[in-house]
């Protein structure tokens, strides 16, 4: 079973949304049933696979790397005279993939059971959402370039469909935004991950089919781990010896730049963010949850795999551009999450702001910063989680979320204010919540790289810093306008409405709550198991990078 | 010596089975139509003739040029003809097929004679006489609804059609006057002659009206948006293909190196077919319309392909023609089914999402094999497609090209728009729905294998492999 | 000698009646025009020593393509136009795509060179190319064949359908 | 051989253009016709013209093809023709502006 | 897990273990057991006192090793908190009792005591940090306890955020320190070897500016009045004794790491900020506003006294301050409950309401009154001794600067000597105002002579008051350095003080706060016009007292911050919507790209972005447009112009 520990939990949501198609329409709380014991079974065999994770071994190269590592002959097709292209049906995790893992299953749970009030087209929804789910965990273990990216580009359309068909009184718009720009992030990977495959070649698989077919032939592989590796094709066009420029930049960092546009579009980073609020808006809470908690993370993940570990000679040649980056959407985030009326949208913008920390953390290609932008992921997953959860809890009393329309709600729901300000000041960086773990030590990397490495200047770290004074400003200010003061609300017809949380909400909270206190008391229990992976991740990118940059 | 010259016709006429197949069988149905007036009768007659003809065909597996020089046959050529003749069948199929009179399928079956001879011409003669063959053939099918508006597009497809036959025939004359010939294969035009240029120029013209390559490309809206739906799923597919073909052993006998402008003129209108294809298509609210643009846009992919030497452009047009056939089958299926429920705009689909949501499911994944995303074959063909460009210009390091790949990949953004139109209003726009009658489960069926298809495709694209190997058309 | 002038004679029958094509109103007169240059374009036909060519021209373009014009003009000439040409812009622009292509083309022909053949023979001209059409293009011979019955089937469907 | 070739081909560029010109700036449908048979006829010319220097004949042959073809367009123009008169009452082609995006 | 870390976390848990075990049971009084755990607390650091150092530490996270330690130092303040904790957990009990959420307060409350015992014994600056923004925190939520007041839950706000502010240089300090100089124990900081000195000034000054903020000192100190919206004995436990001094423990704790100039910039600071604040206090009309200013004045002293490189005398001075402004907010408290009691139609906290209190609250009028005069350092009390401390230590380093630095310095400690003038004004101007002459308004209810009745208001005022008399710290009455802590913390010997000048200081402080009493008498004493008149005066907004009342306008100057913040987050989501949006949306980065291409963006810029994007997208419109045409010779003429073009361009 362990070897197929992986397969199980990419495939059981697809599994069982076939099994979902055959469930007469009607039947709502059986599908709800059968897509919970999904996800939970789902979140139960990626909790075994974190606790069978022995992150105790120092990998020697990325080969090594990975654990639970499946693979399988998928495709071999035939590039004309060229060789041979092969695509693997190739998984698995290291350190920096099993707390997203862990991660997204969990909220898969928490979003199904903040679907479960769902009443129309129930069918339709839970079949998209399994099919979403097994999207987003073969995202996340996908080691083969192509499979990777057939998993990303399939979390678009249920995506769309949930966001169009389920959510708000402009979803259509917020749906179509969300697609193209997503689309088009996409499909600016396509090109690096085409010009990837040509440029990389695996001399084992030529060995192996040579068997077969008794001649040897060159392999284009599209394994991320050969692409890490470096095995270039010598004269191909991204191979570190090319010489090809395009309007003076070397081809080799067109494609780091063109991956880290596509992924700061999924991420998002300002100033190809807009599309975010807008499909926060009008996303319905559970898909919240998911774009916020779990999608948002793909980009990251894209930088850390894909962007860093694939162009490091990239990552240290635009270090101070990324890294800028980050800062201008902790800064830009925050203030623009200021003038929002709108809770959801405010939060959407606090998105935006807190993802800026991951590419500052990454950036510095320090151990704590990268840590700390890994960190900063899986507390942002559980934060904004929450905090959409908690939006979805006004929303589905009054079906409006403005602030200024609700004032003093204390006093009225007063278990609601104790989990909205736990995770407020979780999101503001509070120190005891996760958030300041990710928060923190991605400032330290983006403060101490100029010591570490020299990648980029202190002050760019010392200007996120006042990131935390804008979160604080627009989260408190929030809470005062919403739950302080005298209890009000702009219908009258609200008044019956605003009851304390339910059950099922208490559900919901209560793990998101505990997890994020816990982790940010005890972030080693994340943080521990994959200190290797860090290391080698940070150490690989660093001496690979400036070994491609010096020879060539 | 012309005793040895007929006898030599007589023996080489043997490779023209396939096609006399269909000579005879069109004409056989053409009498069959005067007997019986049924139209079960007369799709049977149909099908049966294709499936005849595929079987009648085998696969040449030498490249050579038969009836002195006339045609030109090979492996690729039988791929392409029996790919005609395979997604010819499938139209019977299609809802519409109801309706339409014998002389229909014959025109039917004599675009299918024409396109293959497009594929197989080796001298501009045939060509040219295939050409008009398909033209003819399509104008007169453009105005087979019989509507008002069937016969505007009708006169306007042929006035366009007729002046860039024209040009054309002009061109031709030039190469014949100045290149020393008509024979595709014994020409190799490389005086640097501004007169030759021109008659390049026309000739290419002329084939790019035929496949509706800009700037020639502009008939296609309002002949698909008339043209019965079944005919528009043929005119998108069967002559295009050839064209592609005849447009690429054309370009063969042209010296790149005297004409350095060709492939820019070339990679220019790819650029200008991709960009006014998905451009043109973000305004409009008719479906078929809408979808014609999409074709173009898809012209401008398939263009992409002859930029590609050696057997990898073989191997990608191969591949996306092939899943182009079965895309267009699908899609112009899906519009036949809208159209049989009055469903002619895009925001007359309203609503029916909530009634039809299984066939709505089908037809996103049609729309986005079409868009050219994973888990579709779309996605391979294009994938395929972009991949032997990068190798082309990491080969050549021709920044034209790699400019008509970045514009090609752009464009697959701005597809999405007017490809998702439709489940958009399918299924996220509200309003009641025009006709909420159940859908017929045979078209259900139908788009299902097709749908099945497309993604069986994806899992396993190695047939790919299969065709290929064949080929060794190293011409290419 | 004379052949020069008969050449400028008969492109002058040729030329002139376009002439009037482009500025005239009429249809009918047009297509006269129209008649009266195919017939120029025979003679100059035969003086290529394409005879064949001349008939053919004479018996289905003079006689066959141009009454069909006719009888289509007839048909159809039921109202009167309200004009002729096209709307401003476009007759602009056809006259700078006349200017134009006129300009490339002539400047073209006048500089351009020709293939080689190895030898000319003028004899016999009608048999060897009835030989032609039965062995060197006989795939095109019967290919025009096939595409006649096409229009032939098209137009009579498109015409007979109509009625109903 | 005394009329040098090029006075042909000038001759049928000259045709060709009117054809053009004919067909970009004449209401009438008919013009339009007659526009494209000039332009096919320059082309013939062009055909015949060089066929002279050609000893296989390729080019008449083509030219006679070109005449039988022509004819077949007109009969299937003439037949759409038909119709649109009685649809449209007129063949003024600017009239015809329905089919718009 | 060792008996040390035990030790440590036992201690450290105490005040919320009382609060959670008195929290199930339903009766309000179980509250009373929580200053019994207190006073286990107290126990407990008094016997630990010789077992020091013990500590704990733990891998938290990356390259991270947690500590929490016991040493001298914090040891005592830890007993410190304890005490003043215990006393103000008694004095709530009364205070509160009637408050629907006693329960929330009473969490609150030791949530509070819990973060900030950990900042006390946190040996790492990270762990520190943690609890210096817990310590902010749990004082927002006592601060904005009474939420359904719109003006109580922004006063919490305003504080938490002005506190943020300082944190978030703190914050930068902190990291350049652990990070870059590989400082981290808090216990025992030493000057790292090599390093940028420039780096390592920063990193001070980033230490010293967010112990302004905590510490409410210039330009931060406007968050300290509003703090007062809080329950009055949270003023007395947090804005007095505990969490205000935590930017005094830090910046004594890491002395040896400030720069020259850095310690030059506290001083100043610390000197600007007694004397500002006095200034106010002067003016205030609200019973808690003149505590909260002097409050502010004294934690100026004590960064005075860092400043000037005594950290000692600083000690000292928080060990005192502590015990007499935790009185003198009781005693405060008590006047309030008192006042509400009595009268619910006025404001229970505007001294312009109340008068000749000592009636009705005589224990509450001693406590006062000695509390105030150990605030205004009369001899004979603790805050004698500790203020004569640092002013003696000011005296000392103003003596030694360099010629080029002495204005500096002396200035520094004309500012200190004045601040010392005006302590004693606003002390005896409030307990005249207060406790002297005719009540200024009418009782509602006559609640009798004593209305001090409980036990759990006494001992706590009756403590406090011993606390603040020189016996209880001191063996000599006038000796600055005869802390009885004093052996015990700094066990290295005393520097010697010369004699002339400790008389001189002993002298001129005697004198300075005898006038001070003396003026506040003239002007206040009962029957006064000032005071005749005081009922009805009103500070105008504009006038100079109305600037003085108002804390130097540093409120408006906040504000005009706040507005600059807000107008900037506006701005940037306008820019967002207009501008971000729409450009990427509308494939303006393609023509952004273009024109950079192209070489003519400079061009573009000046004409206008928002120019070009239109004519360009027009143009394009256009031109689609064209090639869409309906006309079919329109169609053909398209071709054909194109065909031209590809001729003129590719064939010439």
């Amino acid at each position: 079973m362990s070897e197929h520990l992986l397969s199980l939990i990419i495939f059981i949501p697809l599994i069982v949304a076939v099994g979902v198609f055959f469930i007469p329409n009607d039947k709502t709380l059986l599908i709800k049933q059968v897509t919970l014991v999904a996800t939970l079974a789902q979140l139960l065999l990626s909790l075994i696979l974190f606790m069978s994770y022995d992150g105790s071994f120092i990998p020697s190269n990325w080969n090594e790397a990975f654990l639970f590592v499946e693979k399988a002959d998928w495709i071999q097709m035939r590039l004309g005279q060229y060789g041979v292209f092969v695509i693997d049906y190739f998984v698995g995790v290291d350190g920096i993939s099993l707390p997203l893992v862990v991660l997204s299953s969990f909220l898969l749970v928490i979003g199904v059971v903040s679907s479960w009030n769902l009443k129309e087209k129930v069918k339709g929804y839970f079949m998209l959402y399994l099919l979403l789910s097994t999207s987003i965990i073969g995202c996340f273990v996908a080691l083969d370039l192509f499979l990777f990216y057939v998993f990303f580009e399939f979390m678009l359309l249920p995506m769309f469909f949930l966001i169009g068909i389920w959510g708000g009184p402009n979803r259509s718009y917020a749906s179509i935004k969300f697609f193209i720009y997503t689309l088009l992030g996409s499909l600016l990977i396509l090109i690096v991950m085409i010009g990837l495959f040509i440029s990389v070649e695996d001399t084992q698989k030529a060995l192996q089919l040579a068997e077969q077919s008794g001649r040897i032939e060159l392999v284009h592989s599209f394994s991320m781990v050969q692409m890490m590796e470096g095995t270039y094709i010598y004269d191909s066009l991204l191979a570190p010896s090319s010489d090809v420029t395009i309007l003076d930049i070397p081809v080799r960092y067109w494609a780091f730049i063109l991956l880290m546009v596509g992924f700061a579009i999924k991420l998002p980073v300002v100033p190809v963010h807009t599309w975010l609020p807008d499909a926060h808006v009008e996303a319905p809470t559970a898909i919240s949850v998911i774009l916020a908690g779990i999608l948002l993370k793909v980009g990251g993940y894209g930088f850390f795999r894909i962007a860093y570990g694939i162009f490091p000679d990239g990552a240290i040649e635009y270090a101070f551009p990324v890294a800028c980056f980050g800062v201008v959407s902790i800064i830009y985030g925050g203030f623009a999450a200021m003038a929002q009326s709108d809770l959801k949208r405010l939060i959407a913008y606090s998105s935006v702001s807190h993802m800026g920390f991951v590419m500052l953390g990454l950036a510095s290609l320090t151990y704590e910063g990268v840590a700390g932008s890994l960190f900063q992921m899986i507390s942002h997953g559980l934060i904004s989680g929450a905090l959409f959860l908690i939006v979805g809890v006004v929303y589905d009393r009054t079906h409006d979320r403005k602030i200024e329309n609700v004032s003093g709600l204390a006093s009225k729901m007063p278990a609601y204010t104790f989990f909205t300000m736990l995770f407020f000041f979780a999101s503001l960086g509070l120190p005891g919540f996760s958030g300041f773990v990710g928060e923190l030590l991605s400032l330290i990397g983006g403060i101490s790289a100029e010591n570490v490495n020299g990648l980029f200047p202190r002050w760019l770290g010392m200007i996120a810093v006042f990131g935390i004074v804008i979160s604080g400003a627009y989260y408190l200010w929030t809470a005062q306008r919403m739950f302080f003061g005298k209890y009000w609300t702009r219908e009258e017809s609200w008044d019956v409405k605003m009851k304390d949380l339910d059950v099922r909400e208490w559900v919901m909270l209560v793990p998101l709550a505990v997890l994020v206190l816990l982790f940010g008391i005890l972030p080693g229990w994340i943080l521990d198991p994959v200190d290797n992976s860090i290391n080698f991740f940070v150490d690989q990118v660093l001496s690979s990078g400036r070994e491609i940059i010096n020879n060539y | 010596m012309l005793k040895g010259q007929l006898e030599q016709i007589l023996d080489q006429l043997t490779f023209l089975r396939f096609e006399m197949a269909l000579v005879i069988g069109a004409l056989v149905l053409l009498v069959v139509g005067l007997i019986s007036k049924k139209a079960l009768v007369h799709r049977v007659g149909f099908s049966v003739i294709l499936v005849c003809s595929l079987f009648v065909d085998f696969g040449v597996l030498e490249t050579q040029t038969i009836l002195s020089g006339s045609l030109q046959i090979g492996p690729l050529e039988s791929y392409v003809k029996m790919l005609f003749a395979a997604f010819a069948i499938w139209i019977v199929f299609y809802p519409t097929a109801k309706k339409q009179t014998p002389e229909f399928y014959f025109l039917m079956l004599s675009m299918v004679i024409g396109s293959s001879f497009m594929v197989s011409a080796n001298h501009l003669l045939v060509a040219y006489l295939a050409i008009e063959l398909t033209s003819f053939t399509s104008y007169i099918i453009t105005n087979f609804n019989f509507q008002k508006k069937s016969f505007e597009a009708g006169i306007k497809y042929l006035i366009f059609g007729g002046v860039s036959s024209a040009v054309m025939l002009y061109g031709i004359s030039i190469v014949y006057g100045i290149g020393g010939g008509l024979e595709i294969d014994s020409l190799y035009l490389h005086d640097s002659d501004p007169f030759l240029a021109f008659g390049i120029l026309a000739l290419l013209g002329g084939l790019f009206f035929k496949v509706s390559v800009f700037p020639f490309h502009i008939w296609t809206p309002s002949a698909y948006q008339e043209a019965p739906t079944d005919a528009v799923a043929m005119l998108s597919v069967v002559p295009k293909v050839a064209g592609f073909v005849l447009l690429h052993r054309v370009l063969g006998m042209i010296d790149l190196d005297v004409f350095t402008w060709v492939t820019p003129m070339l990679i220019f209108a790819g650029i200008g077919t991709l960009l006014v294809g998905t451009l043109g298509a973000l305004g409009q609210t008719n479906i078929k319309r809408l979808m014609a643009y999409g074709a173009i846009a898809h012209s401008g992919l398939l263009l992409g392909c002859l930029f590609v030497s050696g057997d990898l452009g073989v191997a990608a047009f191969a591949w996306y023609a092939l899943v182009y056939a079965i895309m267009n089958l699908a899609l112009f299926h899906v519009v036949a089914v809208f159209e049989e429920r009055d469903i002619t705009s895009v925001s007359e689909l309203t609503g029916q999402g909530k009634t039809q949501s299984y066939f709505g499911g089908l037809m996103v994944v049609i729309m986005i094999a079409l868009v050219g995303l994973p888990p579709t074959a779309g996605f391979t063909a294009k994938f395929y497609l972009f991949s032997a460009l990068w190798h082309e210009f990491q080969i050549g390091s021709d920044y034209y090209l790699l400019g008509f790949l970045i514009v090609s990949i752009l464009t697959v953004v701005f597809s999405l728009f007017y490809y998702f139109r439709i489940p958009f209003y399918y299924f996220l726009k509200s309003g009641s729905g025009v006709n909420n009658a159940p859908i017929d489960l045979s078209h259900k069926i139908f788009a299902t294998i097709l749908v099945m298809i497309l993604l069986w495709f994806f899992l396993s694209p190695e047939i790919l492999n299969n065709i290929v190997l064949n080929f060794n058309a190293v011409d290419w | 000698m004379n052949l020069d002038v008969l050449f400028f004679g008969f492109a002058a029958m040729v030329a002139l009646p376009l002439i009037y094509m482009i500025f005239t109103r009429n249809i009918i007169r047009s297509v006269f025009a129209f008649t009266i240059s195919l017939l120029g374009l025979a003679a100059i036909y035969v003086l290529l020593n394409a005879d064949l060519m001349a008939v053919v021209q004479i018996l289905i373009y003079a006689g066959g393509i141009v009454v069909l014009l006719i009888f289509g003009v007839m048909l159809t000439k039921r109202t009167r136009e309200a004009g002729v040409f096209t709307d401003h812009h476009q007759v602009v622009i056809g006259g700078l795509v006349f200017i134009g292509m006129l300009v490339f083309l002539v400047s073209g022909i006048l500089k351009a060179g020709q293939a080689e053949w190895a030898g000319v023979e003028f004899e016999n001209q009608i048999a060897k190319v009835g030989v032609l059409y039965l062995t060197d293009h006989l795939v095109a011979f019967e290919l025009v064949a096939f595409l006649l019955l096409v229009a032939l089937v098209g137009a009579a469907f498109l015409a007979k359908k109509s009625d109903h | 051989m005394a009329v040098p070739l090029s006075y042909y081909l000038l001759l049928a560029a000259f045709i060709f253009c009117v054809g053009i010109l004919l067909v970009l700036i004449k209401k009438s449908a008919v013009f339009v016709l007659l526009g494209i048979e000039l332009m096919l006829n320059a082309a013939n010319l062009n055909l015949v013209a060089f066929s002279k220097f050609d000893p296989q004949l390729e080019g008449q042959v083509f030219a006679v093809f070109s005449v039988v073809l022509a004819a077949g367009e007109v009969a299937i123009a003439l037949a759409i023709l038909i119709n649109i008169y009685r649809q449209y009452d007129t063949t003024s082609l600017d009239k015809l502006d329905q089919l718009k995006n | 897990m060792d008996s040390g870390a035990l030790y440590i976390i036992l201690l450290m848990m105490l005040p919320i273990l009382a609060a959670v075990i008195s929290t199930f049971f339903p009766a309000r009084e179980s509250y009373m057991i929580t200053p019994m755990f207190h006073v286990i607390g107290i126990v407990s650091a008094y016997l630990v006192m010789d077992y020091v150092p013990i500590d704990v530490r733990w891998h938290w996270v990356a390259n991270i090793e947690l500590g929490m330690t016991l040493d001298r130092l914090n040891v005592v303040l830890v007993a410190l908190v304890y005490i003043i904790s215990s006393l103000v957990h008694l004095f709530s009990f009364h205070y509160m009792k009637d408050d629907p959420g006693i329960k929330r307060y009473y969490l609150k409350l030791a949530f509070f005591t819990v973060s900030m015992l950990g900042l006390l014994m946190a040996d790492h600056l990270v762990l520190l940090f943690v609890f210096w923004e817990l310590v902010g925190f749990s004082s927002y939520l006592l601060i904005g306890f009474w939420f359904k007041d719109k003006e109580k839950s922004t006063s919490a706000r305003h504080t938490f955020m002005i506190n943020r502010v300082a944190d978030a240089a703190l914050l930068i300090g902190v990291i350049l320190l652990v990070a870059v100089f590989d400082v981290s124990k808090v216990s025992d900081v030493k000057l790292p070897e090599g390093g940028n000195p420039a780096l390592l000034t920063l990193a001070g000054l980033m230490l010293a500016i967010g112990a302004f903020g905590k510490s409410a000192q210039f330009p931060f100190y406007g968050w300290l009045n509003k703090a007062m919206a809080g329950p009055t004995p949270v003023s007395a436990l947090i804005h007095a004794a505990t969490m205000v001094t935590a930017g005094v423990y830090l910046l004594a704790r890491f002395q040896p790491l400030l720069a020259p100039n850095v310690m030059m910039v506290v001083g100043l600071v610390g000197a600007a900020t007694a004397l500002i604040a006095g200034v106010s206090a002067l003016f205030q009309n609200d019973i808690k506003g003149v505590l909260a200013y002097s409050t502010i004045s004294q934690l100026g002293y004590m960064m005075l006294g860092i400043g000037v490189g005594d950290y000692k005398a600083s000690i000292f001075h928080l060990w005192t301050h502590a015990f007499f402004k935790a009185g003198l907010f009781l005693a405060a408290g008590s006047v309030i409950h008192f006042m509400h009691k009595a009268n619910h139609g006025v404001d229970a906290q505007d001294m312009r309401n109340m008068g000749g209190l000592r009636k009705h609250l005589p224990f509450t009028f001693v406590t006062f009154l000695v509390c105030g005069a150990a605030l205004s350092g009369l001899p004979f009390t603790s805050g004698f001794l500790s203020k004569e401390g640092i002013l003696l230590a000011t005296v000392l380093w103003a003596n030694k600067l360099s010629p080029e630095q002495a204005w500096m310095g002396y200035s520094i400690m004309g500012a200190g000597f004045f601040a010392a003038l005006l302590t004693p004004i606003y002390v005896s101007r409030q307990i005249l105002l207060v406790f002297f002459g005719r009540v200024r308004t009418v009782f509602q209810i006559n609640l009798g002579k004593k209305f001090e009745p409980t036990i759990s208001v006494i001992v706590p005022l009756m403590v406090l008051v011993g606390g603040s008399v020189w016996f209880s710290v001191s063996k000599g009455i006038f000796d600055a350095h005869g802390w009885r802590l004093h052996r015990y913390l700094f066990p290295g010997r005393l520097t010697g003080i010369p004699e002339d000048i400790s008389y001189y200081v002993f002298f001129a402080s005697l004198l300075l706060t005898s006038i001070g009493v003396l003026i506040g008498y003239i002007l206040f004493r009962p029957g006064s016009k000032k005071v005749a008149m005081y009922k009805e005066s009103n500070i105008l907004p504009n006038s100079i007292k109305g600037f003085w009342q108002e804390g130097w306008y540093v409120d408006r100057v906040y504000g005009v911050l706040n507005q600059g913040f807000l107008w900037t987050s506006n701005f940037t989501f306008w820019v967002d919507k207009q501008v971000v949006d729409k450009v990427v949306n509308g494939l303006g980065v393609g023509a952004v790209i273009i024109a950079k291409v192209t070489g003519v963006f400079d061009k573009y810029i000046i004409d206008g972005l928002v120019n070009f994007a239109a004519s360009f997208f027009s143009g394009l419109g256009n031109v689609l447009k064209r090639l869409q045409a309906p006309l079919v010779q329109a169609q053909v003429a398209i071709a054909m112009v194109v065909v031209i073009v590809f001729m003129f361009w590719f064939l010439f």
